[in-house]
């Protein structure tokens, strides 16, 4: 079983909601697949195309965006920006040869232990099917600069 | 023209053709064609079949489906038994795909498969909903004023509400709208969306307590002054009608309350000639009501 | 960049919750590998005392100019850690945190390599991230010295009556003519049967006397915008076509009003005027006119009515309040589940079936019966009256909208209906149909002994429907006596539905306007359940009362009390820091092309001349630092303090090293 | 506490309650995933129709099913519910007590408890696809109100009713019909 393709899934979490979910299925101890490592943001709209793009081109098999409910919003409007910016980079990574499906954005609120245990199972899942990062199969992988890093 | 295949079941054509008859003729009237459903089955009685084996149940009523799908055509049916194998079954393996998987191995092997392409829906909701009560008022040749209607709407038809698509299960009017719109009039009585006690194979495995269900219920009519009580389950109409003469030999009670499924009703509305209500089948003469109204 | 980064990584066991899963040792080994890391230890309970000793002196020993905890959430410790960082003369911006337990050990227990790989992952990230940290100052704004309370029941009252006496402005809103909300209805209170008015309306009658108060009833929250300590609130006092000012309550309007309507204090069981109050020991005792029943008559303004004092105007319009407050307690209470969707209790179909609320006015002295408890049908005095307990409560049924939580005040107010029937009407005899009796609270039990001991009777089991008998219009109740195993088919004069609380609407748009949050039941979300059930997660906004969840009257008023308490605390202290967390533009690399204006939903951003070019600028206090515009800068001009593309760049390379 | 040589050996049975927890599981198998959370109210048996006039007890069926005790099978009382599912649309736990007892009666055929008055109408429908099969009287009844003597139902295209009987064989059904019927010779 150890060469079973064990996917590496960046996690990008608002603070508010998710982050505080994700931790709610700690005390709680909700078991979930250890696949993902999760970088912390006050607000899904502090998501920048360039993170998803980067983490992608550095060997990330999967991105997962995660944030409050739609009008939850600690800052009103955050996820309303992110949800948008999502779908426009899944349109993005389409062009570059990526399945869509590597980018997903989903609505955890700070009492949703349970949902977000479901939505990092499910995602495990979808990047299980899809495999490795296409560029780690062409072994591209990781080269400095193979999507402009600078501004 | 909307068609149909015509689910029969077994009481409707087995036991009062009238029922089968007055379905076909009062849907043409609104431009409704019930055609013959070839090779349908019995749905399999819900009360008996699924208190057996489930997945048998959810099988033979899926068979019947599949034949539907074949042709592609949606279901209607006349009786609350067979619409809530048909239906519930329908709801349940297009809601469910592990269900699903675990009918269509079962159907394989007879060489079936279920696809759920079609819908299932029982006659009086078409009524209510597709025809509309202002059309069935619209098709009255005969309005039936003057006479008390006791309603039995029946349990499948309504409950469980969750997969249900009527308006309540604790007191639903459509019906009512219904038989109102015939000129008649809907009375209240007590305990009226009682069962009829026939279901879940009670008739057959303890009678006299199914009687003494729907002995009940036809005392509780006759108070309140019914002429005539009006059904959609032919089961329901067997045991309210049978179930008449079954009582007076146990337990004495005499109503004579003649039982009509609303099919005939509307027929009768309808200036239908009374040969083709098949009212000689009922064991509780009908003659009478007949000459209240016509 | 500056001096070459030192950072020390503390690994912390907590107790087994950590140590329990992963190999701390290895993990520490790891780390010492890191760049940047020039210190790297463990330690059983880093955020103890002994723990954060540990961090001080290591910053001193060994020259640290960056520190990094890997342990619990930063939700949790992040600010006990700044500290300790600060304490050992680093800034307090300088520190980072992995979270390896809640994130980590607690989700992957039967996982320790993949726990124990994650772990040094996540150090990794955090590790690179603080490499790019930059030293910041906590912002330290002023605080408004004054508060807003939204809703004036119990709770709103209470809350604003602690705010005032610790000498803080109050403004105290009520959408309600007057104030007491719904335990002005009620007639006694348990466990003790005070007459309810007799211990509220002194309360109601110091909020109006308090000159630390500024009372707006009839009125509403129309928006808020702002910060804890600074929050800018817009308040529209609706019109009640009288001037307050001129109105002395002398009820000659109402005296001549032709037109009558359904009292909503009432619930509609008596007529009240279109001028009107709402009970006569409202406060304000200000007459309102409901200009959708006037018929303009003029009566009322006629000399033997208002006459002189020409108080009632009818074009008087709606007035626009702009108030600033440092802090916001919301005490918005509750509605009555609408039981009615029940149809199997027969609720509006029948006359006898009435709701808890509306007995409370049919028992009490200034109800429509005058405290004489009649049937709605004949107007008798009922022999046997039925409660029907859970009504809508511990139901899971969503269809009809009914709730699964316990609403933890009927069984004690069933229980004083029953007493006060049994006290007015000898020979009555009431039934409570129930699947607990919980009687929780201090001198309850004893209460429920004490009904009991007066002769009320208890069925255990729900009641499974309601019918009518339509000529005397009594209820049959069907229950089975779970006890006895017996269908109880029960013929009764009378029954009282003990319906659920639920939130109330307009609960809704407070929410947004606050950014508050639901729990899943639908009250509003605290920011901890059990540690700080009165705060929220919005600085300076506190709950108090019903709208954080079903609680009693004495529980409401220590509930008020706590919020009071944390509400007054940030205005005392006169100053409050902020995270440093906002965003900067770069003005060489900004183009003024105003994208970032249209991102920001608190009008942060501006465009301004600089020497004659178009720059965006960002006012720092409008700011909130979530980072919206800083992500769709397409030039990449504006810096999102301590969020920087560089930190959050170079967490992502450390991830992606799949070493 | 009895001392040792007290005790009557006719008494040995006492305080042999035999609980299967098993059986809350086999009977949420049958698609009921909440069946254990009832909390005993009694919405369903005073609402049963035929809990007024006889010894159904909803809610005790309920309570033996969660506990397990596997007597409920042999129980007569177990074959009176008519399915008319007015304790499932009230039931505020959400269990569906109906299909509990639909469950219930699934296990028990499968242990042969089973009425033979359900095995007749299964017998049937094995031979004729329809519960209530068409007979002479009712014939003549149809050719009477204009339609044709049987039905276009498997009675007119009986080449469907060997689907009917291999799914009544696959299923396991008519071995159980057929080894009750040779036990009950």
């Amino acid at each position: 079983m150890a060469d079973e393709f064990e996917p590496n899934i960046l996690g990008i979490l608002c603070n508010w909601c998710t982050y505080a979910g994700a931790d709610l299925a700690g005390t709680a101890r909700t078991q979930y697949p250890p696949n993902v490592r999760v970088i912390r943001t006050m607000c899904t709209g502090r998501l920048d195309p360039a993170f998803v793009l980067k983490a992608l081109s550095l060997g990330a098999d999967g991105v997962l965006v995660s944030g409050c409910h739609i009008g939850d919003c600690h800052y009103l409007a955050g996820n309303f920006k992110a949800r948008r910016r999502v779908a426009l980079i899944r349109k993005l990574l389409e062009e570059y040869g990526y399945d869509r499906e590597r980018l997903r954005m989903t609505f955890v609120s700070a009492s949703e232990g349970a949902l977000w245990a479901e939505v990092v199972q499910d995602m495990v899942n979808t990047i299980k099917k899809l495999g490795p990062n296409p560029l780690k199969q062409a072994g591209a992988a990781g080269q400095e600069g193979a999507i402009a890093d600078e501004f | 023209m909307k068609e149909y295949n015509f689910f029969l079941g077994c009481i409707a054509p087995n036991r009062y053709p009238g029922i089968e008859a007055s379905a076909v003729k009062t849907s043409r009237e609104f431009g409704i064609e019930l055609c013959d459903f070839k090779g349908a089955s019995c749905c399999p009685a819900p009360g008996a079949f699924g208190s057996m084996d489930i997945n048998a149940w959810l099988a033979l009523a899926a068979r019947n489906i599949c034949l539907s799908e074949k042709e592609g055509k949606d279901i209607a049916l006349v009786c609350n038994g067979c619409y809530k194998s048909l239906f519930e079954t329908n709801y349940r393996l297009k809601e469910n795909p592990e269900l699903r998987a675990k009918v269509n191995s079962v159907l394989a092997n007879a060489g079936y498969e279920f696809q759920g392409t079609q819908e299932v829906r029982h006659l009086i909701d078409v009524l209510h909903k597709d025809v509309g009560v202002e059309k069935v008022k619209e098709s009255v040749e005969v309005p039936l004023t003057g006479l008390n209607v006791a309603i039995h709407y029946g349990c499948h038809l309504l409950r469980p509400k969750v997969e249900r698509i009527f308006d309540s299960s604790e007191r639903p009017v459509f019906f009512d709208e219904l038989v109102e719109a015939l000129g008649a009039k809907s009375i209240d009585y007590k305990e009226k969306m009682m069962c009829c006690g026939a279901g879940g194979g009670v008739r057959s495995y303890k009678i006299d307590l199914a009687l003494d269900m729907v002995n009940e219920k036809l005392y509780n009519m006759t108070q309140a002054g019914a002429d005539v009580v009006v059904n959609v389950c032919p089961f329901c109409h067997l045991q309210l009608d049978r179930g008449q003469l079954e009582i007076k030999e146990k337990f004495g009670d005499v109503y004579d309350l003649p039982v009509l499924h609303y099919n005939q009703l509307l027929g009768i509305a309808q200036g239908m000639n009374p040969e083709e209500l098949g009212l000689s089948a009922h064991v509780i003469d009908v003659e009478p009501l007949l000459a209240k109204v016509l | 960049m500056d001096q070459e980064k030192r950072i020390g990584v503390f690994v912390c066991h907590c107790g087994t919750n950590i140590a329990g899963v992963v190999n701390i040792p290895e993990i520490v080994e790891y780390t010492k590998t890191l760049p940047n890391v020039a210190f790297a230890d463990a330690y059983t309970y880093v955020c103890s005392t002994p723990g954060q000793e540990m961090i001080i002196n290591a910053i001193k020993e060994q020259n640290l100019n960056g520190v990094v905890v890997a342990a619990c959430s930063p939700r949790l410790h992040e600010p006990t850690f700044r500290r300790a960082t600060e304490r050992g003369g680093v800034n307090q911006f300088l520190f980072s945190m992995a979270n390896i337990r809640e994130q980590n050990t607690w989700v992957h227990m039967e996982m320790p390599e993949e726990a124990t790989r994650k772990a040094k992952d996540l150090i990794r990230m955090e590790v690179a991230r603080a490499s790019k940290l930059e030293p910041l100052e906590a912002k330290v704004v002023p605080v408004e010295k004054a508060a807003l309370v939204i809703g004036a029941g119990i709770a709103g009252i209470q809350a604003s009556l602690d705010l005032a006496a610790s000498g803080i402005k109050t403004y105290l809103v009520e959408k309600e003519p007057s104030i007491g909300g719904n335990m002005s209805r009620l007639d006694k209170t348990f466990p003790t049967l005070d007459c309810s008015q007799c211990i509220l309306t002194p309360k109601m009658v110091d909020v109006e006397r308090s000159e630390n108060i500024e009372l707006m009833t009839y009125s509403e929250v129309e928006d808020v915008s702002g910060y804890i300590g600074n929050f800018d609130v817009t308040i529209r006092q609706k019109s009640r076509y009288v001037y307050e000012d001129k109105c002395n309550g002398c009820g000659k309007c109402q005296e001549v009003c032709p037109v009558s309507r359904p009292n909503e204090f009432d619930l509609g069981l008596q007529p009240r005027k279109a001028a009107y109050v709402p009970f006569p020991q409202a406060v304000p005792l200000k007459f309102t006119i409901d200009m959708d029943s006037c018929i303009k008559c003029d009566l009322c303004k006629a000399d033997d009515a208002c006459g002189e004092l020409e108080a009632i105007d009818f074009d008087k319009p709606d007035e626009i309040v702009n108030v600033k407050v440092g802090t916001i307690i919301v005490a918005t209470g509750f509605d009555m589940y609408d039981v009615e969707r029940k149809e199997e209790w027969g609720y509006k179909v029948y006359d006898n079936v009435v709701t808890g609320l509306e007995f409370e006015r049919l028992i009490g002295a200034s109800g429509p019966t005058g405290g004489k408890v009649i049937r709605p049908s004949d107007g008798k005095q009922p022999k046997s009256v039925g409660f029907v307990l859970c009504a809508g409560s511990r139901d899971q049924d969503e269809e009809d909208g009914a709730k699964p939580y316990c609403s933890r005040v009927c069984c004690m107010y069933s229980l004083k209906h029953a007493h006060q029937l049994i006290e007015k009407i000898p020979g009555c005899v009431p039934y409570l149909f129930y699947m607990d009796i919980r009687s929780f609270g201090k001198a309850y039990e004893e209460f429920y002994y004490r009904i009991q001991d007066e002769g009320g009777k208890f069925i255990r089991g729900r009641v499974a429907k309601i019918t009518e008998d339509p000529i005397t219009k009594n209820l049959i109740v069907t229950a089975e006596d779970t006890l006895l195993g017996e269908i109880m088919e029960m013929e009764m004069d009378m029954v009282v539905l003990a319906s659920a609380v639920v939130p109330t609407e307009s609960t809704q748009k407070i929410k947004k306007l606050l950014t508050l949050s639901n729990s899943p039941d639908g009250w509003l979300l605290e920011a901890h359940p059990k540690l700080n059930p009165m705060s929220t997660t919005t600085d300076g906004v506190f709950l108090a009362g019903m709208c954080q969840g079903p609680r009693d009257i004495p529980d409401v008023v220590a509930h008020a009390g706590a919020a009071a308490a944390a509400a007054s605390i940030p205005i005392h202290r006169g100053s409050v820091t902020l995270e440093p967390i906002y965003a900067i533009v770069d003005e060489e690399r900004c183009g003024g092309c105003a994208t970032c204006i249209g991102m920001c939903p608190y009008g942060a951003t501006e465009l301004t001349h600089v020497d004659s070019k178009l720059i965006a600028h960002v006012n720092e206090a409008k700011c909130k630092g979530c980072g919206t515009c800083g992500s769709a800068c397409p030039s990449g001009a504006i810096k999102m303090q301590h969020f920087t593309n560089e930190q959050i760049m170079s967490e992502i390379e450390a991830f992606a090293q799949v070493w | 506490m009895a001392t040792e040589g007290m005790r009557n050996p006719k008494h040995e049975q006492l305080g042999k309650t035999v609980l299967d927890p098993n059986l809350i599981k086999e009977v949420e198998a049958h698609g009921l995933d909440k069946a254990r959370m009832c909390y005993q109210c009694g919405t369903c048996s005073a609402g049963c129709p035929m809990g007024q006039r006889s010894g159904l007890r909803v809610r005790k069926v309920m309570r033996k099913a969660i506990l397990g005790m596997r007597d409920v099978l042999d129980d007569p009382d177990l074959w009176l519910c008519t399915t008319c599912y007015t304790c499932t649309d009230r039931c505020p736990r959400r269990v569906v007590p109906t299909d509990v007892i639909m469950a219930l009666r699934n296990i028990a055929t499968r242990e042969k408890k089973v009425p033979m008055s359900m095995i007749k109408i299964m017998g049937a429908i094995y031979k004729t696809g329809h519960g209530v099969p068409n007979n002479e009287e009712n014939a003549k009844q149809r050719v009477a109100v204009g339609l044709p003597p049987n039905p276009p139902t498997t009675h007119s295209y009986p080449e469907y009713i060997k689907d009917i009987q291999t799914i009544l064989e696959v299923t396991g059904l008519l071995k159980i019909k057929e080894e009750m019927e040779a036990e009950s010779q």
